[in-house]
């Protein structure tokens, strides 16, 4: 962690709610990345809080884009910047709706093409600029402004989307491991071709948490295994150390649910399907990553 | 026409001050309107709301340039926003503090610690006092609309008793 | 003959979304004894407010959201109401 | 008069579209438009309007979700604005070609880059070939009532296109006014849409449409589109015949007399009436004509002999305002000042209006705000 | 003069773009337009052309990419048609509003639904209001000329605004004409993109934009737009000089001493100069003015007095002809007959445009092949 | 077999070209929906050869929509449909182009919400409406009008992406097997919710194949290994027979390769990486249906 | 008032795609004297122009893509080039 | 102007045939276009082409309702198309045949047996026998436009010698 460079990318202070999960994030990724880099933002919480015209927060550049066109925008701008010869990290900083939802068409076109870009989801699971309304992210039983009574249906499961383009790196993480992002950022912009993090970044109005919770809320995401940590460089998947750990023993995911507001219309059956869907995650990844360890 | 402009911070109700003000307003059978100005803000970052008042059907949906009254509902505004800007001459502040706060001559001040109340009826969501319900009954006592209105704006909008207790609360606080 | 467009076009700026630490209703204090210096409030601040090496916190900016109080091993960080 | 209600605009379409019962909303959030599909999937999960809410993905999909259960014969709704509009524009072309009575409430907001989440009209002015009718409205009660319309004047066989009304964003979006929320009876009678899908009488739709016959459709489609003037009226007098608020394709304020006249839609239309009382009271003779519908395209405007200072909340770059445009071109004898104002949220006061009128330049365009040697 | 090539629409402007030289082209197919991306494509493998060709998954994703690859100051190129030029809609607006200078080939197709892929101009004129320059071009080497001058009219650093070659879907994109290939040379300068992205100079693209200042940005477009009509006749001129081919936003055609001129675009508007020759035998003095650039709009058309007969190969549904609006709008002394032809492939031949003028009634419009009594 | 219906659900004759794969799928299609049923179909062959106005061949509603659109029009038309309390089968019927590319959005986004609808995707392995453009579903190698030196990239995996989002019901098929298909289909829309159905559909132009040999082709597909025939039911994964018979001992790809003029120019190198993923995918199919086995 | 709009609206035809056996090159014909009635032919016949019962071809309607031919076990089905 | 449509099946090159007989025009020193008539044809369905050559710039885009020539570059079409639909009178008709084919009166009728010239030349791809090229010689023979031209407008085209092998076929086996 010692190597995490001190030196802030970002300027105080762009204007996220207090105790936003997404801008911890960035800071790190900012880090990694280095001033060689241009941050592509469809239309999000990231593209509103970056500081109004004729200011930024930012001290590389940002491209904003529409809310569906992020991956789009960002194979432009990698192919034109290899075309003539330029390095120039290219990452797109996106959430969950422009991701899962509206962005998935030109994320999974831009994935197949093997564009030379790094794409980041930052995941709070609802669409918070528009003021907290369902996505395809949102967990089931999570109320939103349009799932008044919770959502019924399931979270849909991006990682597995991406994962099913081959690309040469994917990685979950979480706002509350920073180093964890750090270096998975890192490694991920080491490597050719189209990369793939997708962050969990806990969101206190969107959540019903205080905003002092949000650090606490995404460790407990790790320790419940309702979130898993993990890297897939080309065909090497391995569980991340914070959630190997917690995989030993994860802690029910019913006290997950319970410090947060918006799952407070989860009723116990409901509460019981979340778990087993948790469990039966957990054996897929245990599986998977030592399908993974056996095979190297 | 009587114009007056809130200012609050996003996440403390300024906006549905404004409309139970104008709600009570037209239940003393006037007419008004009550309107937001929304920026791309987030929780605590200040903001203002307008409610116009009069004996016509409001059509102006501009800004409120030139206020007869100002609400001051979070006193920390003060430091980076100019609240009197535009005040009309002879025009009214009221402020919610318990201190003694100084304003230019020339316009009619106006005060109750409307915090202080919210925090004796225990009107407090989330750690924070509620300051928009005392207000209406403030703002009753200064004649902007009647005391029963102001009552019935209140109970349409919250179902808790302690909001009419608190808007009574201040009724009685605020000298005229 | 490179006439910039008259666009949205941004430069860095402190402060360029508006002074946060107005937005504060509770202001973290912290108790210099305590404090070993551990780091943890400053990696975990969203808003980088907290210097990374002295830790003193810019309330100029500090939205007080409390989660360094709130990560703090030794809890030595107060969140205090604002008094203005 | 029942009580009055302090409702926003997004609030009272909500209400409206309560009160119409649609079977299945498909739509997607934006800002200023939230409000209004937050407030449905509250009447849906509350069961207090019995419909499928359906939570799509992108505005091209709400669009798309809404043609495929349309075509079944049932009544539906969507909402939007701006981008999310600008996105669902393929759509919007399919959606009055397929000749689909879709209602939608639209809450104009200005285009991108850069963000920019307060009033313009650019949005919906550039769906104007789509083949939707659009109704620009002013106050909160009149949202209300034209949504009521809107389903009526849609699902009529002599018109099967869709409406759009439209709303300024935030100033009508957001303000907050008493209205009435009257119930419509059956006033929008049950929809029966003769080309709706039937598996006992396989039809299929939209397939290969050769050259010889294609125009004719279209043609189809503007014949409708005329005879919606007639619909819109008696739609519009049936309202006032029965709830007592009357309304007509382009609002008048003491245009009688009038020299000039102040022409604008949306919230700006509304306004203006205080600039022309302003007017008056200096002496010179303003009225205003707001114009609602402006799809189809007003033809009776009685403008004979009176300047007209024509307000675009938009523009069409490399032309100019649409609205003065299209004023001019239906009325080449029109003396027309043509003034650019409100883009992009721009604050546009009763007191600026009025000094339109005053400085008025007949024949040339204004765009304020920009000094004048720019001009 | 070089030799003579026999090429369609299509290839000629792949070959265009290829001489220009752009450094990314993304695209997507659909028909009449795919023969220039599948062009490109096979100059790029061949290593023809040192591009990259990025086959995007729509048509919202290639403007999307153009805009990406754009701000980096490369120059781009992407081709579209009909319902791929609808569901780029949004990002047209965009990529005019970031002030990039993309060049586009648009075939001119019919929007379904039904479906139908022959030539209509409703696609491209729905997108005029979005600050793209659109020219309309009538033969093979018209494409290929226009699209060369397309690169150095949009690059212009007094206009950076995107530019539209459109031409009409296997009218043009398909016939196949003989043209001269010529090499531009340094007739189009480097581009030198004066707000491309910089790492060294780190800014922010497209942030939230007050409501104080964005309209000023929407003005800057306007400007442009109206210096884009400058460097269009200082292009137009200058590629005259060089290569002897001229052309002029409005082309006309024995329009001096004519009481009567055909107005169209396209190919419509080439055919119509055979219509004129055969009213002059008739002793109808007949001219043609076949309109080049729509965007800008052009200002100084030579017609007074003279009665025009203004071909719509498009409608604006509860309005009219857009063309014919248009003309009115910015001439309001313009005596016009409106006829909308043509739509969705309808044949309309050189006689059937002589008999237009024949039997024109002035200031009403005409829709060709439906029944005087339904008109 | 003996029980699929002898009536004919569409009229002669569609007007695909000369042996075409998806127009022999389609047959069985309807043959297993029956007349209860509309079919929903974005721009692609199928929305041509249907028939011109004022004609068409199908004996079920047609409803023609925007490439993009599908699985939109569809979720809407069954919403309605549900809604009026009618349980009509709905029906996409859609090319490769329009279910990876540009129309995977409103897919993924219908999946997620869990509409109750029958996806069938017709895989050509290109644009064939539009004269043979590369698709995402082109596999490595293969000539198309976009390439032609033949794609760099690999055929994007829609099966494992649709797999992510958990409908009860999914299986991929050939037209070569028209009872398979028409057993599929049964199955697929006797079961509540969405349903996705991938088949493999040669193309004489697109192939660069005889007309004739289209179902020979097919039929090597399976054989080589390089399309699998299986169907997942909620969590049971089953290889269909053809499929399980052909795993056990694949021919060479390379076969299939050298049948088609389209992989003209797939160099030796190029056919090694092709087999070595055939080689990789029956090696994975095998475990998760020998796991489906266990858990069962 | 049910006036149905213009518009593309189809009707089930059979022919509606036009006689497509106008496209022919070549001409499945069938040896009666081989054929062992396995009805393969019918069934992979895309354009299900074969009779499944008498296994007829309709030959109006047959593109002539050679299907039926190829896949015949038995291999009674000659494509034969048309003669017009 | 000189108007010729032509009739053959998608897939056979009547396109190809067109544009090279405008190219050879071209050649000449005129002016043509070629143009296709494209419908949602498959490969096998009867389709038209048309050629247009003048002494001035060719601006007609519209179809050609009147030709001068109509050439059928297989006779099948006949079975379903009205080939002569429009055929000036005294037109001529240039038809792919080695059978007698009788015509209406009034028209001058030309033939050739393109499809077995092409056999013979072994100018058959992926089965078919290609006609396009042969056709060519066959109008050079009409004076549609020169041979020389002809052959190059085929060059251009086809690498192939075969193919002018043919062309020079037909062109000795066309009756003038
Ligand atoms: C086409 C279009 N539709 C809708 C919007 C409105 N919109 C802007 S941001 C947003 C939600 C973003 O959600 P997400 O991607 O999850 O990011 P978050 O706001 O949660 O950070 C929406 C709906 C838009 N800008 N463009
Ligand atoms: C928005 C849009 N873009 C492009 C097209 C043109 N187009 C029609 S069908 C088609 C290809 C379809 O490919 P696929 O889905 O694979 O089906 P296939 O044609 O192979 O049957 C294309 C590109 C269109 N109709 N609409
Ligand atoms: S809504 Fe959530 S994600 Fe957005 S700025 Fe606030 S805390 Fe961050
Ligand atoms: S209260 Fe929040 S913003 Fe302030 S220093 Fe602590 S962590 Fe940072
Ligand atoms: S191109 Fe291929 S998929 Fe399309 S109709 Fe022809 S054979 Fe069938
Ligand atoms: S040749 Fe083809 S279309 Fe004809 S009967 Fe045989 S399989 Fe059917």
């Amino acid at each position: 962690m010692t190597e995490i460079p001190k030196e802030e990318m970002l300027l105080k202070c762009p204007s996220t709610c207090a105790g936003c999960g997404s801008l911890l994030a960035l800071r790190y990724i900012l880090k990694a990345a280095g001033k060689d880099t241009v941050l592509v933002i469809p239309a999000c919480c990231n593209s509103v809080i970056q500081g109004v015209y004729p200011y930024m927060l930012h001290t590389v550049p940002v491209y904003n884009i529409a809310f569906a066109a992020a991956a789009a925008c960002a194979s432009g701008m990698s192919e034109a910047l290899r075309a003539k010869g330029e390095k120039t990290n290219v990452i797109v900083y996106a959430g969950d709706g422009g991701t899962a939802d509206i962005g998935i068409q030109a994320l999974s076109g831009a994935l197949e093409r093997g564009e030379d870009f790094l794409y980041i989801c930052y995941d709070n699971e609802a669409y918070g600029n528009t003021g907290m309304q369902r996505s395809g992210a949102t967990p089931l039983g999570a109320i939103t402004t349009t799932t008044p009574n919770g959502k019924t249906v399931n979270k849909k499961d991006l990682d597995r989307i991406v994962e099913a383009h081959n690309l040469p790196y994917q990685a979950t993480a979480c706002s509350s491991y920073p180093a964890d992002i750090y270096n998975k950022v890192k490694k991920a912009l080491s490597i050719p071709g189209p990369k793939f993090i997708h962050i969990l970044a806990p969101c206190p109005p969107g959540w019903r948490i205080p905003s002092e919770k949000t650090v606490e809320i995404g460790k407990m995401a790790v320790k419940s295994g309702i979130w898993v940590l993990w890297e897939k460089e080309y065909d090497k998947f391995t569980v991340s150390a914070p959630s190997r750990a917690a995989m030993k023993r994860p802690v029910p995911v019913g006290e997950y649910l319970k410090a947060q507001g918006r799952f407070r219309k989860v009723d116990e059956k409901t509460a019981a399907v979340i778990q087993a869907n948790v469990d039966k995650n957990l054996k897929k990844i245990a599986l998977e990553a030592a399908q993974s360890e056996e095979t190297e | 026409m009587y114009e007056i402009r809130i200012h609050s911070r996003g996440g403390q109700g300024g906006v549905t001050a404004a409309r139970m003000m104008a709600s009570a307003a037209v239940k003393d059978g006037k007419f008004a309107t009550a309107c937001p100005f929304y920026g791309a803000e987030r929780r605590g970052a200040p903001i203002v709301s307008f409610v116009r008042i009069d004996d016509a059907p409001v059509r102006i949906y501009s800004q409120i340039n030139k206020p007869e009254m100002i609400v001051i509902l979070d006193p920390t505004v003060m430091d980076t926003v100019n609240v009197l800007d535009g005040l009309k001459e002879g025009g009214s502040i009221f402020i919610n503090t318990h201190d003694d706060v100084d304003f230019p001559a020339g316009f009619k001040v106006y005060k109750a610690d409307l915090t202080g109340i919210a925090l004796r009826e225990k009107l407090v969501v989330a750690g924070s006092p509620i300051v928009n319900t005392p207000v209406i009954g403030a703002l009753a006592k200064l004649g902007l609309f009647t005391r029963e209105s102001g009552v019935k704006a209140i109970t349409e909008t919250f179902a808790d008793p302690r909001n009419t207790a608190a808007a009574k609360a201040a009724f009685e606080e605020v000298i005229v | 003959m490179s006439r910039m467009p008259k666009m949205t076009i941004s430069v860095p700026h402190e402060g360029g979304a508006g002074l946060t630490g107005s937005w504060r209703t509770f202001r973290p204090v912290v108790d210099r004894e305590t404090c070993n210096h551990c780091g943890i409030c400053a990696m975990f601040c969203p808003d980088a407010v907290i210097d990374p090496d002295t830790l003193e916190i810019d309330l100029v900016y500090c939205k007080g959201c409390g989660i360094c109080s709130n990560e703090c091993p030794k809890k030595c960080i107060k969140m205090v109401r604002e008094e203005h | 008069m029942s009580e009055l209600i302090m409702s926003t605009g997004n609030k009272a379409v909500a209400a409206a579209v309560k009160m119409a019962k649609p079977l299945v909303v498909a739509a997607y959030p934006i800002t200023p438009q939230t409000e209004i599909i937050e407030s449905i999937a509250d009447y849906v999960e509350a069961g207090d309007l019995k419909a499928r809410y359906i939570p799509v993905e992108s505005e091209h999909s709400a669009m798309t979700a809404c043609i495929g259960a349309s075509i079944t014969g049932v009544r539906v709704f969507t909402a939007t604005s701006s981008h999310g509009l600008l996105y669902m524009h393929e759509m919007l072309h399919w959606a009055a070609g397929a000749r689909l009575p879709i209602v939608m409430g639209q809450v104009n907001r200005t285009l991108a880059p850069g963000w920019n989440i307060w009033a313009e009209h650019t949005d919906a002015l550039s769906q104007r070939d789509t083949g939707w009718l659009q109704v620009y409205v002013s106050t909160v009660q009149e949202a209300y009532d034209a949504t009521l319309m809107a389903f009526r004047i849609a699902e009529d066989n002599r018109v099967l296109l869709p409406v759009m009304i439209n709303m300024d964003g935030f100033l009508l979006s957001h303000i907050m006014q008493p209205f009435e929320m009257t119930e419509p009876g059956d006033f929008i009678p049950p929809l029966d849409l003769p080309h709706k899908i039937d598996v006992n009488d396989p039809k299929g739709y939209g397939a290969m449409s050769p050259a010889n016959v294609h125009y004719q459709f279209r043609f189809d489609m503007e014949k409708s589109m005329r005879a919606s003037r007639t619909v819109i009226n008696e739609t519009e007098a049936e309202f006032a015949k029965r709830f007592g608020r009357s309304y007509a394709p382009v609002e008048e304020y003491f245009c009688d007399d009038a020299d000039v006249i102040i022409v604008a839609m949306g919230t700006l239309g509304k306004e203006a009436e205080v600039a022309a009382d302003l007017l008056r009271k200096e002496g010179i003779k303003a009225g205003v004509m707001r114009i609602r519908w402006l799809r189809p395209f007003p033809l009776d405007m009685n403008i004979k002999g009176k300047d007209l200072v024509v307000i675009d909340r938009d523009c069409s770059f490399g032309f100019g305002g649409v609205v003065a445009g299209e004023i001019q071109a239906r009325y080449p004898d029109a003396k027309i000042a043509s003034v650019i104002a409100g883009l992009g949220g721009q604050e546009v006061t009763y007191e600026d209006m009025a000094e339109f009128v005053r400085s008025r330049k007949m024949g040339t365009e204004f765009w304020f705000g920009i000094p004048q040697e720019e001009q």
